[in-house]
């Protein structure tokens, strides 16, 4: 209305932001001058809560870390339990470890992609993407007991073995998903509302990459190859064929058509899993986890999330306990540091959009 | 602006009587209007139940941007501090009558969280709860489930969650102050 | 001349650990620790900061603080750590450095009270909001006596108890 | 004339009914589209009545009350102006000489009111929701201005009844075949003023919260809901009139309504919103020029 700044929230309660966050900006008639975010309405203390719990009751705890990709968090403690206490576990395990991670990834990659429509007001592909990750939610369920948290993978292994047909199963609902796919793409991709909408739009310099520790999609769409499957390869990745995907535009339209390409990856992928499964056992004995010590050390692990890199940060005593447990979410980075900067100068509008396409996941920025 | 007849004054009790009594419930329990606002990770499966899946939206219910034309505000899992504040806010915002649907076992009784220093262990404190729906999180069924009692509680004039709130109002503020160090919101709004 | 090596002839290391094919863990004093990470940056292609972490041994009355860099030509990363008094919490921002390092800082400063000097942001709350006890992530803080206190005990009690004593609350507030 | 005063009320409750009921098939429609079953059709009923009877307990001056009624009064004197089925004395309502430019007049009035109630709210949303309503306005009528402009010139008339005589005798002689141009002009303005997606940037809940309306509660919004449903109806039959060649009994205005209302459905669901600037220079560029096209035929046939 007039050419002073506007002091304005967006959320905590608010149908654009991604989550349980705000973000106060500053306006200029429609133009933001200045971001911040806060966050901190999601702090459960899970890193003091850890140092509470044995090692196998903190399980339950990290899936909750980040919501819709609870995989990645166990596997990644996982992973760094048994690389402190040296268990080396059986290759079936991590075969099925990585299929389970990129199902997630799938599942989630299914429903940004509809999000990303629905930030701007097209809601039938949030309908349809919610809807079609429900196929692979079942999956979960038929693998796991539990369609959101799963707490199946576990130190050693995996908590139980594949069900009898699980495989085809799977290949089932890929086909099923690839079907659905080019019904997305006409309403997404060919749409040229959305193309006017997202082309050049926020584009990131790319010297923030490397200098802010930009990472997963977001630092693929500015033309860096940063993928910690290929980077460090953990699991089975070594072992699987694909390239990184990169796009060279730095704005929301390239992030948009990594995750796209990366949805086509995953499916590609879970096929080759499962064509590749190894026989064998899925979990090796540990001692009684009750009273199982893990003798003193640090490491740091990490892997891909969708969000970008996943770092666990652990710390053991030669107790029964973790003595710390420090969760690097990609989010903190993109939704603090980055997000802040690049909101400036933007439209009112676009908010929800770029929200969506930096993926920001409060529960991770605060754990 | 002028001076707010609301600010700062106890709520009238409002009573609802008359012919139009059972024609009122029965509107109620079948548009029931969901304030957007993810408080917690049952968030997440708030969007299967109101999409295409289990589609709440034939049973009347649907997300409104704001607090101030919604009827029930759902509490998914665990509040901390911070968030609590925020939700005695957007739950005074709303227009009585209104209700509250609590998700998951935190709010119970805190659930795992229950030696957090930052998640409180009890909502029914500090809100008055009308629906409880157990699970962690709870699957769309059980979300559907616990929105079609909520449907029946209202035809049935039971749900009296908000009668309560504006009863015991000193009781709750009471319990809210305890643990909201800085009270820096008016006291306003039925 | 591997990078151990190099880091040696430069700056003081006291211990000097290889983790992993790609993960390093170097530990060095309070005072070499910012020319360590500037030399990293700079010079061996350490160029981005991927955590800053804290982790306290009150047993020795130390912090530790940990700086993790990543080197996207190596495909490696690198631990820097030193001990800071546990008593006198004290140290410098690489803010100049990482700009993300300012949000690290401003969350360790308020989860274990560790000041940094020169962080222009670190005394504004981040996540906790009106906190009144000491910086809860230090290990003598107890969570479960704080919960108890503030949100009251959680009794192991069914569902249909606690409504039930809800209600007696609630009716004997009516009655008073 | 009291006659008249109340079949022109028993018209317009039936329009408030028309509308909720062509929201509730919309509703039902978009569900379909999305997958998913939907509500019934008589939903909006539901809600109008469940918000009429909320309590409200929002105060924010004179102005805040007055918006919804504005809000009411511009969608029911829109859609009492024009006549249903010209030349019946029941249900050809208020419409009089000239009346063609009284109704453009209502057809802002209601928006502008809303605005100012709009602006009283005091939440920081609304103000911005509002000057993208009125950029928006700006943009959407100056198509709207044009292709009726034409049809004046054309018909030497500026009654809505002179533009339906006009029309009479035959399909081809309805302005949609005749005009052309003009009716596609005025047929994007109406994807405008029908709030449908491409140009839904006024309420854009993802942006704003949902703009202008965002203090208004319980009766206030039923009065809106009821509102807005009227003058959705009213615009339906303003273009039916204008293009479609009016109606002759009732069935026919259902039916042609009813295919009016469809246009924007068709669209609403597969796009996301504009930004306000693309939105007003859409409306100013593509649309402006296809109406200006008939504006020059006939100027040059003359």
């Amino acid at each position: 209305m007039s050419t002073e700044e506007v002091r304005l929230f967006i959320g905590p309660q608010h149908p654009g932001v991604t989550g349980n966050m705000s973000i106060e900006v500053l306006l200029k008639g429609d133009t933001i001058t200045w971001a911040k975010t806060h966050i901190g309405y999601l702090h459960r203390a899970f890193e003091k809560l850890m140092e509470r719990r044995i090692f196998i009751k903190s399980f339950p705890l990290v899936c909750r870390i980040c919501v819709p990709e609870s995989d990645t968090n166990e596997e990644n403690l996982a992973r760094g339990l048994e690389e402190l206490a040296d268990i080396e576990i059986p290759e079936r395990a991590k075969w099925i470890r990585t299929l389970v991670l990129e199902l997630s990834r799938l599942q989630m990659f299914i429903m940004w992609y509809g999000g990303i429509a629905g930030s701007m007001g097209l809601s039938t592909p949030v309908q349809w993407g919610i809807g079609d990750r429900d196929y692979i939610l079942d999956l979960f369920e038929e693998l796991t007991g539990g369609r959101v948290y799963h707490i199946y993978i576990l130190p050693g292994g995996v908590r139980k073995d594949l069900p009898e047909g699980f495989e085809e199963r799977v290949l089932k609902t890929m086909d099923l998903i690839e079907r659905r796919l080019p019904e997305y793409d006409e309403l997404i991709m060919d749409n040229a509302v959305e193309q006017k909408r997202l082309k050049g739009l926020a584009p990131i310099p790319k010297e923030w990459v490397e200098e802010m520790g930009i990472t997963g999609p977001v630092a693929r769409a500015c033309g860096f190859p940063y993928d910690v499957r290929k980077n460090s390869p953990y699991e089975a990745y070594d072992k699987l064929d694909f390239d990184v995907i990169t796009e060279d535009g730095c704005d929301v339209w390239s992030m948009l058509l990594v995750r796209r390409r990366e949805i086509d990856l995953s499916i590609k992928l879970i096929r080759e899993i499962v064509s590749k499964m190894p026989k064998g056992e899925f979990l090796t004995r540990l001692p009684n986890v009750l009273y199982w010590e893990i003798p003193k050390g640090e490491t740091y692990v990490k892997s891909e999330a969708t969000r970008g890199e996943f770092g666990y940060y652990i710390f053991t005593d030669g107790s029964g306990k973790p003595r710390r447990v420090h969760v690097k979410g990609p989010s903190f980075i993109h939704g603090i540091t980055l997000l802040e900067r690049l909101l400036v100068g933007q439209n009112i509008a676009d908010v929800a959009p770029i929200l969506v396409a930096l993926q920001i996941c409060p529960p991770e920025m605060e754990r | 602006m002028g001076k707010d007849k609301f600010l700062n004054e106890k709520p009238e009790k409002l009573t609802y009587s008359g012919v139009f009594k059972k024609i009122d419930n029965w509107a109620r329990a079948r548009s029931l209007w969901v304030v957007a606002y993810g408080t917690g990770c049952g968030a997440i499966e708030l969007r299967p139940t109101f999409t295409s899946r289990f589609d709440a939206e034939r049973f009347g219910m649907r997300m409104v941007g704001t607090p101030r034309q919604a009827d029930v505000i759902v509490v998914s899992g665990y509040l901390t501090v911070k968030t609590l504040k925020r939700v005695i806010r957007v739950y005074e915002q709303m227009q009585s009558p209104k209700y509250v649907v609590a998700l998951g076992a935190c709010p119970i009784n805190g659930g795992m969280y229950y030696d957090s220093y930052n998640a409180i262990n009890r909502l029914d404190l500090y809100l008055p709860v009308d629906i409880w729906v157990t699970g962690c999180m709870p699957r769309p069924e059980a979300i559907l489930a616990g929105f079609k009692r909520l449907q029946e509680l209202i035809d049935d004039g039971k749900a009296d969650g908000w009668k309560k709130y504006i009863e015991a109002l000193d009781w709750y503020r009471g319990n809210q102050r305890k643990i909201i160090k800085n009270w820096r919101m008016p006291n306003y709004n039925w | 001349m591997n990078i151990i090596e190099r880091l040696k002839e430069r700056f003081e290391v006291l211990i000097a650990e290889k983790k992993r094919k790609d993960l390093l863990i170097i530990e060095t004093t309070k005072k070499g620790l910012i020319p360590m990470l500037f030399y990293l940056k700079e010079y061996e292609g350490y160029r981005t900061l991927t955590l800053i972490s804290c982790v306290d041994w009150i047993e020795d009355k130390k912090f530790q603080m940990s700086y993790i860099l990543w080197n996207f030509r190596m495909k490696a990363n690198i631990i820097v750590k030193f001990m800071l008094d546990r008593e006198n919490p004290d140290f410098e921002t690489v803010y100049k450095l990482w700009p993300q390092a300012e949000a690290y800082e401003r969350e360790i400063h308020e989860m274990f009270g560790v000041n940094f000097e020169g962080n222009p942001t670190q005394n504004e709350e981040l996540i906790l909001e009106d906190w009144d006890n000491i910086p809860p992530m230090r290990r003598d803080f107890d969570t479960l006596k704080y919960s108890m206190e503030k949100f009251g005990e959680r009794e192991p009690k069914s569902r249909i108890n606690i409504r039930k004593e809800i209600s007696e609350q609630y009716d004997e507030w009516r009655r008073k | 004339m009291g006659v008249k005063i109340f079949y022109a009320f028993i018209a317009l409750i039936g329009g408030i009914a028309y509308g909720l009921l062509l929201g509730g098939i919309s509703r039902k429609i978009t569900a379909r589209m999305q997958n998913r079953r939907g509500p019934t059709v008589f939903q909006n009923f539901i809600d109008v009545w469940k918000l009429f009877r909320k309590k409200t307990a929002i105060s924010h001056g004179v102005m805040f009350y007055l918006a919804p009624i504005f809000r009411l009064l511009g969608g029911a004197g829109t859609f009492l102006l024009v006549p249903i089925v010209v030349g019946n004395f029941y249900l050809s309502n208020f419409s009089f000489g000239g009346d063609l430019i009284v109704i453009m007049y209502f057809m802002v009035m209601g928006c502008l009111g809303m605005a100012l109630g709009a602006a009283e709210s005091g939440h920081p949303h609304a103000p911005i929701g509002v000057t993208r309503g009125l950029a928006q306005m700006a943009g959407q009528e100056l198509p709207f201005i044009i292709s009726v402009v034409v049809l004046m010139i054309v018909d030497k008339t500026t009654s809505v009844e002179g533009i339906v005589m006009a029309q009479q005798g035959g399909i081809l002689h309805w302005h949609i075949f005749t005009y052309p141009f003009a009716a596609i002009a005025a047929f994007i303005s109406l994807l405008g003023m029908m709030t449908s997606y491409p140009f839904e940037i006024v309420m854009a809940p993802q942006e704003i919260a949902i703009g202008p309306p965002t203090e208004f509660s319980s009766t206030f919004l039923s009065y809106m809901f009821s509102g807005r449903s009227v003058f959705a109806v009213a615009k339906y039959v303003l273009f039916m009139d204008l293009f479609l060649g009016g109606a002759t009994n009732l069935l026919w205005a259902f039916l042609k309504t009813f295919l009016i209302f469809l246009w924007p459905l068709f669209i609403t669901d597969v796009f996301p919103r504009f930004k306000l600037e693309q939105s007003v220079s859409f409306f100013w560029t593509w649309p402006t020029l296809i109406g200006l096209i008939d504006l020059l035929r006939i100027y040059i046939v003359r």
